[in-house]
């Protein structure tokens, strides 16, 4: 939705963020701070509302164990609808009206867009959402503590080749900035590893028609199909696929980690294969108590939750980082604040697990779900 | 790659998807061969269509007669409303060709955005599964949706070419589609033509949304995405010809859905706006605008 | 302060793109609604400059709105040959086609969008430095258009609006000066894009699409169409009054909708009840 | 003499309607032709054709004896074929003078590069055109309305602006499209004059008109039209004289 009357909407939760208990402000001192620039409204809020719930869930959790030395922590969220336009508005509101020294924000073209203005004053911006390789270049002020896709497209090919061994791969995806990468990286990783990627096609993002395209790939005759589309085309490609009577094994990635897909295949999605960049509850059980606060909160489930567990973490992170400041006494700049990132580099996260800052990338394990009788169960953890 | 079966396959899945298409192109085509408009409102009586389906299925769970029934009843409705308290105001004015443009736009957004108050912006299907079961009719698959929209496209025109072409109300239409003045003056009512023409699309658009809300997700956006599809196959199929729009539409979903056998898939939809371009640019004569001014009443 | 600032320029921007927008459907009574692909255009023309090539900034701006004014010749040659009418829906496929096109090109950064625009003005003093460029570019766009529209040239274009064939009939040529208008207007839209591209240094198709359209022409018409200073106030108005809201602390889910109902009613009722806007004059048409 | 005007068996039809079959026609200098017959008979058509809002299916039009068939309307205003309309087509949001000044043979003003680079011959232009409106004006007794919106004033009075705007081209041929319709009293007489005078001064007249009275009065020679034919060419006592004409024509 781009009406600019909407672009320069700003997310309420500036002030809702603010307006804390006054008990918990007269006894704090001068709360931290934490800019979190979301898609609230607009076709991506699906997901930027739940990611903002799950942040702060985890400011809650850090401001009752006692805060950041003794400061509690506020989330300051801002509206971004997914826009360019919207995201830039957000990221001079945190740094021209809230003065703050580092924010966080998803979804590439926000990031891309709000890049200039990190770099330029000096501010630090942390991607937590978004996975488009081109954030490792945006600039000396963007970091990321998201993996970007070059490690679980990479390492889910790698793995489709080496354990399922698979030869002959196919690889579909959406005519977007999502899909045109990753889709470029897989092809080459499994490529490298010694398979051939027997068809690449990319389609519209606005298409619902895909049997050109699946035939032309069932003709090629794909041992393994990698689909990097989004939760909406996703499910309509791979019942298309199935509907030709095409039965190879379905890889996708975290965005197909989304029960919505179970319920539109139903026993087309069995064999699916999907990446999750964040443990389950198997691998992690503090993951359990962020679902048992939803549960609470809301009810349900939240959208992607992986993608919850790094919203959630990064409260923690920020943790990290103000008490290294502390501890060298420096104060919170743009400046210091990646100091602190960089050296500090291995950060214990309680939904995340290990986190480790290589430069402008992250790498972190890659966790393979697969569905069976309609569920989404461990596959393989791929480090 | 050129072996039958597969041009089999593709030709009739192409076909089968650009069912929805045709009813929408139908329903636009045909407004505006009769009132003489590029009526976008369309795009958010598909919402309306859409949603209101959605609700009655979803939130009352009610048969899906009764959700269609609605749907029909509801969008009928407020396409005539439109009709009656937008345009005919505008005509009664005189006002110009942009005003019916900028009325029926902003009118779509403004229905858009209500129903994102309503319904937020997830993607929604109408029944939960997208997923239609396949039979092999000699080795092409054909999905029940398939059939249902094929049979749904068919009827659909067969039943308007009959109205056009017997029944009086229809030849009334083409009458006044020809030159509404003129069809006055052998004492047939220009509005009540126009009134019937917008309850027809109505009809129209509920099909095509009932078949689009059970192929994939739909986002409150999505009309007016799909309405750009009805435009582009109006514009090719030559203005005022309504069955041609319909070819058109299906033309355009095979010229896709085979040009991947001979190009890069991503280049699939600029071939659509390459088509549409070389229309505007090259043979812009060959799609003639009806003269407005003698369409709009009052004139 | 940087960020009043920032949307200070966003306002410059569009005060040029929406009076720019009114010279050619306002006064020139021609309908389009692809303004914003020339916005693009200029944009992506001065951003793919900046980048590949050293010249200087003003001139790749400046060539960003040739390049408009090129496309826009093509377009409204090619469809004012047919008739006034179908310019409506030729302009509409044109911007659908080249952002589809932009999209699939690499060379663009495709739909991802093109980074890496140099900033050229560093320092504290950018901001105010793009506030003041924007500012004096709108305020020149606005009496450039004002001295257009009035004495002999603008007499010329209101009798073409008011009756095109009457005007023909007295010796003029009106399917030049169509083309003449509309390539005014969109290379002043294209300039407009060369700024915003060199001040916000990245762009994406999404952002010049058909909504787009609908948000620049809701400024023309809430602010009056065919009027000096409707557009200014409509895009004043649009780009301001969200911010205001923003601090009525409403629950984002309700905003942004809210929003677009407003204004979409805003329109609506304008277009019925008062067809020429808060600053025009009641005329009887549009 | 060449005639200022000539047709050559000027062919135009609309799918199944003849509105224009084989008419050849002249008119010479100083002349007021009038133009008569039922109405669908071709005579507004048979203007659009030499006017050029409408293009012959066959035929050819001569102006001083040069072919001017590729002319556009708007060359062929300029090269002097200055018309009215019958529902006059006056410019609805200006003034009465406005509508004049845009009305001359040529207007560097509609040049934005002339206006905004030659200033001084712009300047000059408006000068003329301003100078013969007020004068034109004044021939029918309108310079008080002058600076009044069109749409304000009486219908008559609207019918002579019609005119007057047409005078601004002071080109050879005037072709007027039912002048008299709708208008009685002081504004018929001016109407007459300033036609009559028109004809003085060298141009070559013609007049649709159903007002047979005012035809007579006129004109020395009248054509009468039917079905996009002439069907006779003569003094206007001529065709009144004949009944068959009479009978088409009131249809008695």
């Amino acid at each position: 939705m781009l009406y600019p009357t909407r672009r320069s909407v700003l997310g309420a939760a500036t002030l809702a963020g603010l307006s804390l208990p006054s008990v918990v402000r007269a006894q704090a001192k001068e709360p931290v701070r934490i800019g979190s620039a979301l898609p609230l409204t607009g076709s991506q809020a699906g997901y930027g509302k739940d990611f903002d719930t799950s942040m702060r869930m985890g400011a809650a959790d850090v401001n009752a164990a006692g805060g950041i030395a003794g400061r509690q922590v506020e989330i300051v969220a801002l509206d971004t609808q997914a826009e360019p336009q919207l995201g830039i508005n957000a990221a001079n509101r945190f740094i021209g009206v809230e003065k703050m020294p580092m924010f966080f924000v998803s979804w590439s073209a926000v990031v891309k867009a709000i890049a200039p203005i990190a770099n330029r004053e000096k501010v630090l911006a942390i991607n937590n959402g978004a996975n488009a390789p081109e954030i490792a270049h945006l600039g000396d002020y963007v970091y990321t503590t998201f993996p970007l896709a070059d490690v679980d497209v990479t390492k889910l090919a790698r793995y489709m080749y080496t354990t399922l061994g698979k030869r002959h791969a196919a690889v579909l995806y959406i005519n977007n900035d999502t899909g045109i990468e990753a889709a470029k990286l897989y092809r080459d990783t499994f490529t490298t590893a010694g398979g051939t990627v027997v068809a690449f096609e990319a389609y519209d993002p606005k298409a619902t028609e895909f049997t050109g395209m699946l035939l032309k790939t069932r003709a090629a005759n794909p041992d393994t199909v990698h689909i990097h589309g989004l939760t909406a085309d996703t499910p309509q490609v791979i019942a298309q696929m199935r509907q030709l009577g095409m039965q190879q094994r379905v890889t996708s990635y975290s965005a197909a980690y989304n029960p919505k897909i179970l319920e539109q295949l139903g026993p087309a999605a069995e064999g699916l294969i999907v990446t999750s960049l964040a443990p389950g509850v198997n691998d992690n059980k503090n993951v359990q108590k962020l679902l048992d606060e939803w549960k609470a909160a809301q009810n349900r489930v939240p959208n992607g939750l992986p993608y919850d567990q790094y919203q959630y973490d990064m409260v923690w992170l920020t943790k990290a980082l103000y008490e290294y400041l502390d501890k060298k006494s420096l104060p919170a700049t743009g400046d210091t604040l990646k100091e602190a990132l960089l050296t500090v580099k291995e950060f214990d996260l309680p939904m995340t697990g290990k986190m480790i800052i290589d430069g402008h990338r992250v790498n972190k394990p890659v966790y393979l779900l697969t569905v069976e009788k309609g569920a989404f169960v461990p596959l393989a953890t791929l480090t | 790659m050129l072996d039958p079966v597969i041009l089999a396959q593709i030709l009739w899945t192409g076909i089968a998807t650009s069912a929805p298409y045709v009813l929408m192109t139908v329903g636009f085509a045909l407004t505006l061969k009769v009132t003489g408009l590029w009526n976008f409102a369309h795009a958010g009586l598909m919402a309306i269509a859409f949603y209101t389906m959605f609700f009655v299925l979803n939130g009352l769970e009610w048969p899906l007669a009764a959700a269609l029934l609605a749907a029909a009843v509801l969008t009928g409705a407020a396409s005539l409303a439109i009709e009656v308290w937008g345009l005919q105001v505008l005509r009664d004015r005189g006002s110009g060709n942009l005003t019916f443009f900028i009325f029926t736009l902003i009118l779509s957004e403004f229905i858009i955005y209500v129903i994102t108050l309503l319904f937020g912006t997830e993607p929604e299907t109408l029944f939960k599964s997208i997923l239609s079961p396949v039979t092999i009719i000699g080795q092409v698959a054909v999905s029940d949706w398939d059939k249902v929209a094929v049979g749904v496209a068919a009827g659909g025109l067969a039943l308007l070419y009959a109205f056009l072409a017997w029944s009086r109300e229809g030849q009334f239409l083409s009458a006044v589609a020809d030159n509404a003045r003129l069809a006055e003056l052998y004492g047939i009512s220009a509005k009540r033509a126009w009134r019937v023409v917008s309850a027809i699309a109505a009809l129209f658009i509920v099909a095509a949304m009932y078949l689009v809300g059970t192929h994939g997700g739909v986002v409150p956006n999505s009309p007016l995405e799909l309405i750009l599809t009805a435009v582009i196959g109006t514009l090719l199929g030559g203005i005022g010809r309504v069955f041609a729009a319909a070819a058109a539409a299906v033309f355009l979903g095979l010229l896709q859905s085979f040009s991947i056998l001979v190009i890069d898939s991503r280049w699939q939809n600029l071939l659509l706006y390459g088509v549409l371009f070389v229309t505007i640019l090259l043979f812009p004569r060959g799609v003639r605008l009806p003269p407005l001014r003698l369409l709009l009443a009052g004139r | 302060m940087e960020y009043l600032a920032t949307i200070g320029v966003l306002i410059a921007i569009y005060v040029i793109l929406s009076s720019s927008y009114d010279l050619v459907i306002g006064y020139g009574g021609l309908s389009t609604v692809a303004h914003p692909i020339f916005f693009a255009t200029g944009a992506y023309t001065a951003g793919l400059l900046a980048i590949h090539s050293g010249m200087p900034a003003p001139l790749n701006v400046v060539l960003g709105g040739l390049a408009a004014m090129l496309a826009s010749v093509l377009l409204a040659a090619s469809a004012l040959r047919v008739s006034g009418d179908y310019l409506l829906i030729a302009s509409l496929g044109f911007q659908l086609g080249l952002l589809q096109l932009i999209k699939n090109l690499d060379f663009t950064g495709g739909p991802g969008g093109l980074t890496g625009i140099p900033g050229t003005v560093t320092g504290a003093a950018r901001t105010p430095f793009f506030l003041i460029v924007s500012g004096a570019l709108a305020v020149a766009t606005v009496l450039g258009i004002r001295a257009i529209v009035k004495g002999p040239y603008g007499r010329a274009i209101t009798a073409m609006r008011d009756e095109e064939l009457a005007f023909t009939a007295l010796g003029r040529d009106a399917t030049s000066m169509k083309i003449v208008i509309f390539a005014i207007g969109c290379g002043i839209a294209g300039i407009a894009g060369g700024v915003y591209a060199y001040y916000f240094q990245y762009i994406s198709p999404d952002q010049f699409d058909v909504l787009q359209s609908a948000a620049i022409l809701t400024m023309v018409v809430l602010g009056g169409m065919g009027t000096t200073w409707g557009p200014v106030v409509g895009a004043v108005l649009l780009l301001a009054i969200p911010q205001a809201i923003t601090f009525l602390n409403l629950p984002p889910g309700i905003m942004a909708p809210a929003q677009g109902i407003i204004f979409t009613m805003l329109v609506l009722l304008f277009l019925f009840l008062r067809p020429a806007g808060i600053v025009g004059l009641a005329r009887k048409t549009l | 003499m060449t005639p200022v005007l000539r047709t050559e068996n000027l062919c135009k039809r609309f799918g199944g309607i003849v509105v224009s079959d084989a008419i050849n026609l002249t008119i010479g200098r100083g002349e007021i032709l009038g133009l008569i017959g039922p109405n669908g008979a071709g005579k507004t058509s048979l203007f659009n054709l030499i006017s050029g809002v409408l293009r012959p299916d066959a035929g050819s039009i001569y102006l001083n004896g040069v072919a001017i068939d590729a002319a556009a309307l708007y060359r062929r205003a300029r090269l002097g074929i200055a018309r009215t309309w019958q529902n006059m087509l006056l410019f609805r949001t200006m003034t009465v003078l406005e509508n004049l000044l845009v009305a001359p043979r040529t207007y560097p003003g509609e040049s934005i590069l002339r206006v905004a680079f030659t200033r001084g011959a712009v300047r000059q232009a408006e000068r003329a055109a301003l100078a013969r409106a007020m004068d034109t004006l004044a021939r029918m007794g309108l310079e008080q309305t002058a600076n009044e919106m069109v749409v304000d004033l009486p219908f008559g009075q609207q019918k002579l602006i019609g005119l007057a705007r047409t005078l601004m081209n002071d080109g050879p041929v005037l072709l007027l499209d039912e002048p008299m319709a709708g208008v009685e009293g002081a504004a018929y007489e001016t109407m007459q004059r300033v036609v009559r005078e028109e004809a003085a001064s060298g141009r070559a007249v013609c007049v649709v008109e159903h007002n047979v009275s005012f035809i007579r009065d006129l004109c020395s020679r009248a054509v009468f039209m039917a079905n996009g034919r002439i069907l006779q060419d003569g003094t206007v006592e001529e065709l009144i004289a004949s009944a068959a004409l009479t009978e088409l024509y009131f249809g008695v």
